[in-house]
This record gives structure tokens, sequence and C-alpha cells, in this order.
């Protein structure tokens, strides 16, 4: 089966200083892979680059078999791409719920997902449906990042560190629900710093350094491999 | 590699300008040096604390009238006039400028602005002391003498001699500004420029400062005020009117807030260009206008700022080829 | 004490004002939600506005009503002038610092000055009131003609319309977001460059609509983009940047300032407007109504 | 040391925090805990000055700093670092670190000299053992998020506190930057003496390097004490905990 | 040595004048008759056996724009003569440049007393243009026949707005001594509403208005001022200077124009009694400007370059002092009449055209009626 998104030899810099030195990887529906590594590597500048956020001087993205390279942020994400940054860009001045709102409006495309359905999966947004985003607390903005990117209703999630910030039990909860859209066929691109969560959670890692692909494997293979992982991570 | 002194070469050319022949090169050079030390002053608010002001015109103005008061109304020395000059406009600049910095972005502009319109206004009505909307013309030039004194200046003109005077003063001043900036009080205000709320939390009294850069902008703005009156041999409510403060706004976007020297490059940029097409065409806000609109493109980080990122592109890539 | 017949006249005057310069003021107020900067252009968009209302007038040779037609159109074609503006240069300084966007105001303020000049030559143009509006009323004793009581009430039924448009409808809720995090709603797959197209032509229309509006009562000249400029900014500014309400509570207090100023100084209404907008600063540094950004 | 009593803030009508007393000792490691929105960041906008209580004093060495203006109470020696980056993103990295040392050491009325000589070792040393010496001529802003956090840290600890409140400071750092931080941490507050209070959600940070823990729940301070008492709450394992 | 200078140098005439902005209504087409006066004498032949270049700048209005341009134009362009600025802060800031570099000045336009007021009075400096004394004693003199006693005055706040109004009331308390001044309202100049001043002054009840907005903002004013029944509340009894009747302004307002009121203009298209002089320059400008009814305000640049030329060729040279010499009590037949340049104050003995406003069928605009020239000279001291 073909991948559902397919990354090739990219090369991305920010304006003299180069970030990405032709990254590549793949992802199958409803499979979930992460991209692990230190700071700084570059897993946030190849999401950016996915999304049409950052474009790429070179290299190629392929969703569903189409090139969408420098296509817009707006059309990768109508075509079934959504993005959870890593700077919890909550839209301040608006309430939780028209955040969630904003989202499912301008995204034009049909699911499943409400805010009553966010607030299922983060029950702390409930009561504070009514508060401005911008005085939410980190944990509260986090939430409310993801969720308003569900409420896109799209195929594959970028998720930028979905778990900074978040109290232990909130992030159980996550990951439990993570896992439960995943098996409703949610195909996942993780960026995640804490590795207990995202070996329970990915199929496959890609561990990046400085800007390139330095191991691609199972994450069992990582999981149980101490000292591969001890070589990898901390370098 | 040996830094290369710029800064003293061009003060030497400048100096040497008066020698080209032509009375006119002189009076574009004293024009574009008191209006650089003007953008260089805004630009210790705009590129170094980050504070937009809409009314810097106004110390520049209270330096003007301050100047030709004392001399023409007053009979004062020049000596006294000028740095008169300097000290009324940090004056009126810490008093405005203390209701000014309790506000932020565009309400700072904008508060900056009214203050200057009714310095304007006032300059515009007091008939008496400042000879209302029609200004004060036949501000008499300093004592020039002296400089004739001295030896190989003697067969120059007045005109000349006044810029021998400006250029000598602006230089100092500037000298004076860049000291400012590179000194940790300038590096302050480029902390707080970049994050004032973060600055309050390293133990910075981030209004405090905010008000000293104004009311030391506004001290060398005076400075400049008191020059340009003598150099127009007149002073005018114009100079404090809010389209003189656009003006100078423009030369240091224009020049680039990002560079000690950018709105200096600035202020001769558009004063030339302005002199140029305006001899030639009246049409000349379109010719500026898109002039302007094309270098803006051309040079996203001013002229400077885009110039010295060109000319690191152009090394590093060569620095790259090497072996 | 004077009597209360002229207090009256003086109220009504003044409220006339305000909702002349409102028309164009929430336009600035508009296209600053977009750009987060104070377009300077917005007084020669509104001259184009007083101009094009003119050479309309002209087309359509005399008739009692063309005058509303001639209204329509200019904002409309100013409303196009604006999204083209914004589509083909303002665009591409999204990514810069605020200053350079303000400086391109700036030059765009000089070229469309000349072009106006170019078109239109020197002259002072005028249009008369709509004959349907010719007539005057007295009201307490008060002579007020009826174009003057049509801007009063248009003042308020337009900004009642943004208001519902910007805060009660989803519409409006994106584009709050948009100005927000332009790049962030992107990801989230808005198309944020035809929103802001959008936004900056509605703003340019009432730019236009306010210029066209207000030849029944004043002089159609070169510079009354300038002219107009700084009043709006007061307003926009005094009221609170980004509040609606706060724009028309502006414009209300800018008129009844001008107008009972010169009652009590006569000669200081060159003082008086930036004496309001300063001791409204000092006392309420976000404006009238304006509110403190979140973070 | 820092003596919190009764402090309480409400936002029209909800109480952020409510009530929380509790003090640290001299050279003590505090770490408060809780569930997101429970309070801990709005806690310590308090204790710096950023937002003013409802009611509730804080004392400092025994004097009263409540409502100061920020710059005051850091002055008192009372540094901070915040939950979301906030650095200056237009500086490099060492001008960051070393406009705090400048400020710190009040040379700011200097208008004559020369800011780039101040400070040089002493930035230089505390970039090298942030780990951070070789971005130092990087643009802060340009940096990835986790090493804008390294900043933020490095920004607190240039002004010299006694007192440093860090809002989890360890927030989007790899394993292995984390790591090299508390090491850091700890190692620093040996040198100096540094009272330390922070919040995290790492719980392996939390239990490694506190030495008291407070627990706020809802605004309230609902456990204090040490970890392994914290650790065996059944309350604070419901609300916070959960299987760790 | 020749004895003629080479035909292929022009003399250079500097024209500094609003060319922008609001001023450019009043600045272009003074130009556009200095211009026309320089083509036909070149066409002639030039002066001196040499063609005149006139150099138009724009000053936006400002005075140190002014200056600056006019020094450019002196030392890069090598301008021998000045002519041109409008605003009365224009001329007085030129007015030392002229005297520094040795070039004579001559004002069209700038009517503020200040410029040639004794203290600021030096050889280079002259003035074709009427002045705020001339304009609001020529007013005071209409009035002072009307059958009106509680007269008011409605007149921007700034330096022209002033001393005309000051001229005008003096004047009139001399000539007419029972005459009562009941309110003086002073809007501020570009005024964007005039109606809290026209409210105010109607309370006051007066018999009679004299004003002094100008252009445009006359124009803004009379619109708002009909609808409020200002006009017909003094029963059309309202003079207004600052060329409120030129037809710039009737024009701008067509049939809205406040028929019947007095005003002035510095030339009318229309003389029926005047010269044929005036015929034949009106009938020149025509053409000249392609306008089927010409601007008033050509004659300002026709006049100024009359003298200069006439100036020129009574020294029979070039040279700045000995033109400067010339120009003193120089009479010249302009279009409007003799004009003489007075050599104790360097001032001309420039009039306005006064009427009545009126329209007349053949034009779509209003015009004025009981047409006078005012020859100020008896009454200029
Ligand atoms: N706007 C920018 N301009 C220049 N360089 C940048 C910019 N943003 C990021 N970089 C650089 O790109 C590199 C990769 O950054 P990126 O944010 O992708 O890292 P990351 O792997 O996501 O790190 P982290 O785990 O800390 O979030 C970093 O070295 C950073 O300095
Ligand atoms: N200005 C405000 N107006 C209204 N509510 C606010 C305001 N500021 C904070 N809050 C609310 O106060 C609560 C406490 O916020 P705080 O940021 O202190 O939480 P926290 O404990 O730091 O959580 P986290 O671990 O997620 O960072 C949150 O529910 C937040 O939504
Ligand atoms: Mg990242
Ligand atoms: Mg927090």
């Amino acid at each position: 089966m073909a991948a559902l998104l397919e990354v090739r030899d990219l090369h991305t810099a920010y304006g003299l200083s180069r970030v990405l030195f032709g990254v590549s990887l793949e992802i199958a529906a409803g499979e979930c892979v992460c991209l692990l590594g230190r700071n700084g590597v570059g897993k946030s500048t190849t999401m950016r680059s996915i999304m049409g956020l950052t474009r790429p001087s070179a290299g190629e993205v392929r969703w569903k078999g189409h090139a969408i390279t420098g296509w817009a942020p707006h059309q990768v994400a109508r075509s079934g791409i959504g993005f959870v940054p890593e700077d919890r860009r909550v839209f301040a001045d608006l309430t939780v719920w028209e955040n969630l709102d904003v989202a499912r409006l301008v995204a034009g495309r049909r699911g499943d997902w409400t805010p009553d359905a966010v607030f299922d999966l983060f029950p702390p947004l409930r009561p504070i449906a009514g508060r401005r985003a911008g005085y939410l607390s980190g944990g509260e903005q986090q939430m409310l990042t993801i969720g308003r990117t569900l409420m896109c209703n799209p195929e594959l999630l970028l998720l930028d560190e979905p778990s900074e910030g978040l109290a232990p039990l909130v992030v159980e909860h996550l990951l439990q629900q993570v896992l439960v859209l995943k098996q409703r066929g949610l195909t996942i691109l993780l960026a995640e710093q804490g590795v207990d969560f995202s070996l329970r959670l990915a199929d496959r890692v890609y561990v990046l350094e400085k800007g390139t692909v330095r191991f691609s494997g199972d994450s069992a293979e990582l999981r149980d491999d101490e000292a591969l992982r001890n070589r990898l991570l901390a370098l | 590699m040996k830094r290369i002194p710029w800064t003293l070469i061009l003060f030497v050319a400048a100096f040497a300008i008066p020698w080209a022949g032509s009375r006119f090169y002189t009076f574009i050079a004293t024009d574009v040096a008191i209006l650089a030390l003007f953008a260089l002053s805004l630009n210790l608010l705009l590129g170094y604390t980050g504070l937009v002001s809409f009314g810097h015109a106004a110390y520049f103005g209270i330096g003007a009238y301050t100047c030709a008061i004392s001399m023409k109304t007053l009979g004062l020395p020049f000596w006294l006039g000028f740095p008169a000059a300097g000290v009324m406009g940090g004056l009126f600049a810490l008093v405005f400028g203390f209701f000014c910095v309790r506000l932020t972005k565009i309400y700072f502009a904008m508060l900056t602005l009214a203050f200057a319109q009714i310095v304007w206004a006032v300059c515009f009505k007091w008939n008496g002391v400042t000879g209302g909307e029609q200004g004060m013309p036949n501000v008499p030039y300093p004592d020039l003498d002296w400089i004739g004194a001295i030896p190989g200046l003697g067969g120059f003109r007045v005109g000349d001699r006044f810029y021998f005077l400006t250029l000598v003063l602006v230089t100092l001043a500037i000298l004076a500004l860049r000291r400012i900036v590179r000194s940790p009080f300038g590096r302050i205000l480029t902390v707080i420029r970049e994050n004032p709320e973060r600055a309050e939390f390293i133990g910075i009294d981030v209004r405090r400062y905010q008000l000293a850069a104004f009311a030391v902008a506004g001290a060398f703005a005076g400075l400049a005020g008191a020059l340009f009156g003598i150099f127009n041999r007149g002073v005018f409510p114009d100079f404090a009117y809010w389209t003189k403060s656009a003006e100078v706004l423009i030369m240091t976007i224009l020049g680039g807030m990002g560079h000690f020297w950018g709105p200096a490059v600035g202020a001769a940029a558009l004063t030339i260009l302005n002199l140029q097409i305006t001899a030639y065409t009246q049409y000349w806000p379109l010719i500026l206008g898109s002039i302007l609109i094309v270098l803006l493109f051309a040079f996203p980080g001013g002229l400077v700022g885009t110039s010295i990122d060109l000319f690191r592109r152009i090394r590093r890539g060569r620095d790259a080829g090497r072996p | 004490m004077p009597e209360p017949s002229f207090l009256f006249g003086q109220f009504v005057g003044g409220l006339t004002a305000s909702m002349f310069l409102f028309v164009t003021a929430v336009g600035l107020s508009l296209i600053f939600g977009v750009l987060r900067v104070l377009n300077f252009a917005h007084g020669s968009l509104y001259m184009l506005g007083a101009y094009l209302a003119w050479q309309i007038m002209g087309w359509l040779g005399p008739g009692p009503e063309h005058f509303w037609f001639a209204v329509l159109g200019s904002a409309l074609i100013v409303a196009v002038i604006g999204a083209a503006i914004e589509r083909l240069m303002f665009r591409h300084l999204y990514d810069r610092p605020e200053l350079y966007q303000l400086l391109f105001t700036y030059a765009l303020v000089l070229v469309l000055a000349d072009i106006v000049k170019i078109i239109w030559g020197t002259q002072q143009l005028s249009i008369s009131r709509p004959v349907s509006l010719s007539g005057g009323t007295t009201i307490f004793g008060t002579l007020v003609p009826h174009y003057n009581l049509f801007i009063i009430a248009l003042g308020p039924l337009l900004a009642l319309g943004l208001w519902l448009l910007l805060h009660r409808s989803r519409a409006g809720r994106v584009i709050r977001a948009a100005v927000l995090d332009r790049e962030m709603l992107g990801a989230l797959g808005a198309n944020v460059g035809w929103l802001y197209t959008g936004m900056f032509a509605l703003g340019a229309f009432l730019a236009g609509l306010g210029g066209a509006l207000v030849t029944p009562v004043k002089t159609i000249v070169p510079g009354m983009d300038v002219e107009v400029i700084v009043e709006v900014f007061i307003i926009v500014v005094i009221g609170g940047l980004g509040s609606l309400w706060g724009t028309f509570l502006g414009a209300v207090v800018f008129g009844q300032v001008l107008a009972f100023g010169i009652l009590l100084m006569p000669r200081f209404s060159i003082f008086s407007v930036f004496a309001l907008m300063a001791v409204i600063l000092i006392v309420r540094p976000w404006g009238l109504l304006g509110r403190q950004p979140t973070r | 040391m820092l003596d919190v009593r009764d402090l309480k803030k409400s936002f029209a009508g909800f109480l952020a925090v409510s009530d929380v007393s509790f003090s640290l000792l001299p050279r003590s490691i505090m770490a408060i805990i809780g569930p997101n929105g429970a309070g801990k960041s709005t806690l310590f906008n308090l204790i710096t000055g950023h937002i003013q209580p409802t009611s509730g004093r804080v004392f400092h060495k025994g004097t009263d700093i409540t409502a100061a203006a920020p710059h005051r109470i850091c002055r008192r020696g009372i540094g901070r670092s915040f939950q979301h980056t906030n650095i200056f993103p237009g500086l490099t990295v060492f001008e960051c670190i070393q406009a705090a040392f400048i400020a710190h050491h009040r040379r700011g009325s200097d208008f004559w000299g020369r800011a780039e000589r101040l400070y040089r070792p002493e930035t230089e040393a505390l970039l090298e053992r942030l780990g951070l010496a070789d971005k130092a001529d990087l643009l802060a802003g340009a940096l990835s998020h986790g090493n804008q956090k390294q900043i933020e840290l490095g920004i607190a600890l240039a002004s010299d506190p006694d007192i440093l409140l860090l809002d989890e400071p360890t927030a989007g750092m790899s394993a292995t930057e984390t790591r090299e931080t508390i090491d850091l941490l700890r190692s620093i507050a040996e040198e100096r003496g540094l009272t330390l209070l922070f919040t995290e959600h790492d719980m392996e940070v939390v239990f490694s390097i506190a030495e008291r823990i407070g627990v706020l729940h809802q605004g309230r301070l609902i456990a204090q004490g040490k970890p392994d008492e914290i650790r065996a709450d059944a309350e604070v394992r419901r609300v916070y905990l959960g299987g760790h | 040595v020749p004895l003629v200078a080479p035909m292929a140098q022009p003399i250079k005439v500097g024209y500094p004048m609003i060319l922008s902005g609001p001023g450019a209504l009043f600045g272009e087409p003074s130009l556009k008759g200095a211009q026309m006066y320089v083509d036909e004498v070149n066409a002639k032949g030039g002066v001196l056996g040499r063609k005149i270049e006139l150099i138009g700048r724009d000053t936006k209005g400002n005075a140190d724009e002014a200056v600056r341009v006019v020094r450019d134009m002196i030392l890069r362009d090598d301008v021998q003569f000045v002519v041109g600025t409008l605003t009365s802060a224009e001329g007085p800031a030129v007015s030392p440049i002229a005297k520094e570099n040795k070039v004579v000045f001559i004002a069209p336009i700038t009517k503020t007393d200040q410029l040639t007021a004794p203290e600021n009075l030096h050889p280079y400096v002259f003035r074709s243009a009427s002045t705020t004394t001339i304009e609001g004693r020529s007013a005071a003199e209409i009035v002072a026949k009307w059958n009106v006693k509680r007269v008011a005055t409605m007149s921007p706040d700034y330096a022209y707005g002033q001393d005309a109004t000051k001229a005008f009331v003096e004047h009139l308390k001399k000539i007419k001594p029972d005459t009562e001044i009941v309110d003086q309202q002073w809007p501020k100049l570009g005024e964007a509403d005039y109606t809290p001043f026209i409210n105010a002054q109607m309370g006051k009840k007066p018999d009679a208005v004299f004003s002094s907005l100008w252009g445009g903002h006359f124009v803004t004013f009379a619109k708002q001022a009909v609808p409020l029944g200002y006009f017909k509340s003094l029963d059309m009894k309202f003079i207004g200077a600052g060329e409120a009747g030129s037809i710039e302004s009737a024009r701008a307002m067509g049939p809205d124009y406040p028929i019947g009121i007095w005003s002035n203009s510095y030339d009318v298209f229309d003389w029926p009694a005047g010269p044929p002089a005036h015929k034949e320059y009106i009938t020149r400008l025509k053409a000249y400007t392609k306008a089927e009814y010409p601007s008033s305000w050509p004659i300002t640049g026709y006049i100024s370059m009359q003298f200069l030329v006439e100036g020129i060729k009574k020294a029979n040279s070039l040279d700045s002092d000995k033109v400067a010499k010339a120009l003193l009590d120089l009479s010249i037949d302009t279009p409007i009449g003799k004009q003489t340049l007075r050599a104790k104050d360097h001032q001309a003995n420039r009039g306005q055209f006064w009427g009545k406003m009126k329209m007349d069928p053949k034009y779509p605009f209003a015009v004025m009626d009981e047409l006078t020239y005012i020859d100020p000279a008896p009454f200029m001291d």
C-alpha cells in the first residue's frame, strides 16, 4: 500500500540558516509515527514544511500520491492534514468555544467533531468554555490547541509536543484518547519529548539529528533496546 | 582584517565639500547633515527603544524656536542659544514623555502626536513670541568670523562657514549618540524594545528608561532644530507639524532602523530624492511615492539593513566557494 | 446662559459632523484590525470616493436622485481599488515589521494624491444635496437640514450592521481570529488571503462612502485626504482601537467637543481635538472603550 | 525567606488562587504541582508583581512586597522564568544573558561605557553551563522551542537572585536537556545557596530535586510536605498524579 | 568683449509656487499666467535680446520647503530672479534668502503686510499682490454704503484672516463710526465643520457680516451655511473677501452659490466695462489655457512677470541692483489698468474686483453684478 504521506529529501532553511538537510519519511494510513530528537534538530521545522508554513527549498511532500509541496497552508489543511503547533497559538481574544467554532467553520471539512466531543476528550475545558483563551493556563491552552485542530476533522494529525505542560493525569487521558482516535483510523505524526509517551503511542519512530534522519525503525525496537535508546536519544 | 574608520573618512569627505566649488553642494550637505541628526535622534526611540513617536517634530520645533528666540529676540549668542535648544527639547520631551511612556504602541504614538500638535498650535497662535503662523523670518547667522580666521577657510562665504560649524556640531552630536546606544544604557533600551514585559522581570524600571530615552532623543532633536532654523534663516510652525514628524519617520524607516547609520542614509536619500524630483517634475508625489514603494520592496530591511545583508551574503558566498 | 435652542443647534451640528466622520473612521478601524497599522492612505481612499462620486454625477447627467447612484457607485469602485491594492502590493508586506507597512501607506498617499490631481486637476468641485433631502425641518427652534438628519440616522445604523457582522456572525468570529493569528488560522484551513482582501475592500468601501457622502457639505479639493486622515486617526484612537462602539463614541465625543469647544474657548478650536485626545489617553490609556490586549 | 499569607486572586468572580499560605526556608527547594488550571502560574504572577492579588500578603525577608512593581521585586533578589517562553527575540543569545547581567548590576544608568565589554566572562560561563555556548551568536528568537526555554532559564539565573521562581523550566526540553538542566539547577542552587520554587508536570524532575512539595488544586493548597508524603497522599493521586 | 550677450543664454526666473495639495488650485493657474506672459515676451524676441526661461517649482505650501526650493533654484539652476510664493508664511520666509543672495524677488499673491513692513523691507523685495490692508479697507468702503449697524465677522484664525479683518473693522469704524461689531467668529484655518460657528453667529443676529474665508474654505462654509438659513438671516448682507467671488468658487458651487452676497476676485473673465486690453488678455488666456471660462488667478502671475520684464527693460541690464532700482516707482499697463510699484514700500497699488453675486443665464454658475474694480490708491496708507 502506498504511503498516505511521503516526504522526500526535504531541505528547509530560515533565511540564511539551513535547518533540514534531506529529511525523508513515510506514513501509512492509520499509522502513528513519531519524530524524536534533541532540541533544535528540526522536528517542528519538518512539520511546518509539510504544512506549507515554511516553504522547503528542495524536496517533495506527497499526500495521497499528489505532490503538495508549495501549497498554501490552508490548501494543505483542507486536503486533510491538521497541525497542532508546539507554541499553543490560541486565538487569545476569542473564548474557548469560539476557538473551536472558528476551526470548524474555516476547515470546510465534514466530520464528527463538535465542541462537545472535544470537551469529552478534555473535560477540564468544559467549565471554561466561555473564558477568553488568552487567560487560560498553559495546560488548558494546550488542550484547546489540540481540540481546535480536531475540529477540522483531519485525516492526518501533526502533533507537535502535545503533552508539553499537561498534568500527568491529563497526559494519561490524552494518550488513551489518541489511541482511540488511532483505532478510529486517524493517522498521526508526532513530535514528542516524552519518550515514554511517544513510545507507547507510536508504531514507528524516526530519530532526527541536525536536520537529517539518523535512525528509523519500529518503536518496539527502541522501546526494548535500552542501549540503542540511550545511544540515539542521550547523545 | 583591520577595521576601516568609516566615520573618519565620511567626516573628512564631508568637510571637503565646500571645496567642490558649488555652493549648491554645501547647501545640500548642510540640509542632509541636520536632518540626519534629527533622524538619528528619532531612531534612539524607534530603532533602539521600540517606541514609535509620531510627534518627534515637536522637539525639533521647540529647539528651533528656542535658538531663534534667544538669538533674534533676546540677542544672545549662538553659543548660548544652541545648547539652550537642546535643553529645552529635552525638558519638554521629559514633561510630555512622562505621560506618553505610560501608553503602549499606537496609543503612545498618538499621544506623542497630540502633544506635538499642541506645540505646533502654540507656535501657530502665539503671535507675540513665535510670530504666529508666519513664523520668525530673518533669524541671524551666528558670528562666524572666527572660522574665516582659521587658515585655509578664509575665503569661504557665510553659508559655507555655517556648514563647517554645522558639520562639526552634528558630528559631535552623532558621536555622542553612538556612544549612548552602545552604552549599557543603550543596551537596556534594546532589551526593552525586544520585550518590555520581560525586561521588568530582570529588574528594569521600563518606564524610567523609556522616559530617559525620550528626553535624550528630544534633546538631540532640539539641537538639530536649532541648526535647521538658522540654516533656513527662519523658523516656522511647520517645523513642529505632524508632516515633519512623518517625514523624519519615513527617513528613519527608509534608511533602516536596525542599523545606527540607517536613518542618516535615509535622511540623505529622501532629501536628495526630493530635491531632484521636485526639480524635474511637478508630479513629484507620484514619482517619489513610486520610488518609495519600489525601495520598500527592493530593500526589505531598509537601505542600510538590506545592503549589509547583501554584503554578508556575497561574502559568505565567496567564503563558501573557497576550498 | 445661551438659549436652549442654540445649544440644541450646536449639539445637532456636532452630531452631524461626528456621523460623517464615523463612516470613514469605522473603515479605518476595520483595516487597522487587519493590518495592525494605521493606514495613512485611508484618507486618500476617502478623497477618491469624493472625486468618483463627482465623476459619476457627471456621467449620469442631471437628475434629482442620481446622487445616490453616484455615492454607491463610487464606494464600490473604491472598494475594488482597495482590494486591488491589497492583493497586488500590501499582501507582500505582511511579514515585514509594521513600520514598513506604515511607510507603504504613506507612499500610497503621495501616489494617490497625484493620480487624483492628474485625472481631475486642481479645481474645486462640488455636488449639490439630493433633491429629496434638500429641505430642512425646524426642531426646537433650530433649522436642521434633512440631509444632516439622514446622516445622523445612517451612522448608528451602520454601526449596528457592522456590529452584527463582526460580533454576532460566525464570519465575524473568523475575522477576529485572523486578526489575532493569521498564520494559525491559515493552518486550520482558512483562506486568509481572501479574507484579508475582503476586509480591506470593506474598509475601503467605507472610506469611499464617507468621501462620497460628505460631498454635499464640503468642497472636493486636493488635500482633503490629509485633512481627514488626522481626524479619523484621532477618533479611532480615542474610542479604543478595535472597538466598534468605541469608534462610534469617539466620533460623537469628537463632534461635540468641537461644537461646544468654540463656546467655551472660541479661539482655541485649533487645540481642542488634540487636547481632547491627550486628556483621554492620559486618563484612559486604551481609549474610551478599548481593552488592554490579552497576551 | 519568602512568606505567602492567605493569598487570593479572583478573575471576574472566578477564584484562581484562594487562601494560599506557605513559606520558603532559605536554601530550600520547593515544587508546586497541581492539575492544569490549578493556579500555579497565577500564584507565581502574584508573587512577582505581575498581577495584583485580590487579598493576602507576600513577605520577602520580612518586608511586605505585595503588589510592588515587578522591577522592584526583581531587584530584591526574586527572579523568575516564564511558562511561555518570554525572551528577547531580536537579541543574540549572548546579548540576552549579558543584558540580564547589566540590569542586575544596575549599570543601566551608564550612558558612556561600552556595553559589549561588560560581563563577558560571566556570560560565557553561564552559556557554557547551559550548553548554549555554540549558539551564543544566534538570534534568540530563531532558536528552537526547547533552546528558548534554556535561554529563559539563563536570563533568570543571570540576575543572580536569592529566590528563583521557575514556571515549568524543563517543559519542551528533550530528555537529555532536561537532565542537564536539573543538574545545572541543583549545582547552582548549591553553589549560590539559592532558594528555588518551581512548578513542573514532569514528575521525574519534581521528585528528583524538590525537597518539599505543595499541591495546588482549584486554587487551594491541598497538601504540603516531603516528596514521599505527597507521593503517598491519596487525594493528590486522585486529582493529579494518577498512576505515577 | 562682445557687446551683446549670446542669444543662447536665456534669462532664468524661478517661480516657487504651491503646486500640490489644496493650494495647487491657486498656484497652478498663477504659474500658468506667468508662463503665458513669458511665452508672449519670448515670441516677440525676449527682453534685451534674450529669452526668458521660467522655472516653476513646488513649495508644498511650507515655508521651509519654499526656502529650500528658492535656494536650490538660485544655487543650482542659477536663476537670476525669483517671482512667486503664495502663503503669508512663504513670502516673508523667502525674502531674507533673496536679500542674502541679492536676487530680486516679486511676490504675486502673498498679502501679509509683514512682507513689506518697514523692518522687513530690503532693496530686493517687491509685491505686485494686493495686501490685507487693501482688501479689508476695500470691503469696508462697500459695507459703509449699506444701511447696517450691527456688523459681525467670520474669518480664519491666522495671520491673513486676522489682518484682513482688523483692517476691515478699523477702516469701517473710521469711515462710519456708529457701526457696532457684535460678533467675531474665528474658525481655524481649514476647519471642516463650520456649523458651530454659523449657529453661534446667527445667535447674535448681526445685520451684515464680513468674511475672509477663502478658496475651498469659503465653499465649504457656504455649503454648510445655506441650508441653515444663514445668508437669508442676513438678508444677503454678507461680504466675502479672499476671492470668494472668484470663478473657482462660483463654479464649484454652481446653483448652490449664495446668490446676492458681495465678494471679490482677482480677475473676472467678463468685464463689460473693462478696457480693451483686458478683453484681449482674456481672449488670449482662453486660448492659452484652453478653458472656456478661464481662472481668475493667472493674472497674478501675469502682472508680476510684467513688472519684472518692464523692470529689466528699464534698467537695460540683468544686474539685480539695477533692476531693483528700476522697479521703484515703475508704472506699467496691465490688462486691468495702470499699476505702480511705490518706491516707498515696494508695494503695487493692486486692488480687486468687487461685486454682488448673481445668476446669469449665460453661465451655469454665479457671476458678479455691479462689478467694480476698486483702486486702493486713496486708502493705502
Ligand atoms: N525562525 C527561525 N529562524 C532561523 N532559524 C530557526 C527559526 N526557527 C527555528 N530555527 C532553527 O531551526 C532549527 C530547528 O528548529 P526546530 O524548531 O525545527 O527544532 P525542534 O526539533 O522542533 O526543537 P524543539 O524540540 O526544541 O522544539 C533550530 O536550530 C533553530 O535554531
Ligand atoms: N485573566 C484571567 N481571567 C480569567 N481567568 C483566568 C485569568 N488568568 C488565569 N485564569 C484562570 O485561572 C486558572 C489558573 O491558571 P494558571 O495559569 O495559574 O494555572 P496553572 O496552574 O499554571 O496551570 P498549568 O499547569 O496548565 O499551567 C485557569 O483556569 C485560568 O483559566
Ligand atoms: Mg519543536
Ligand atoms: Mg501554568
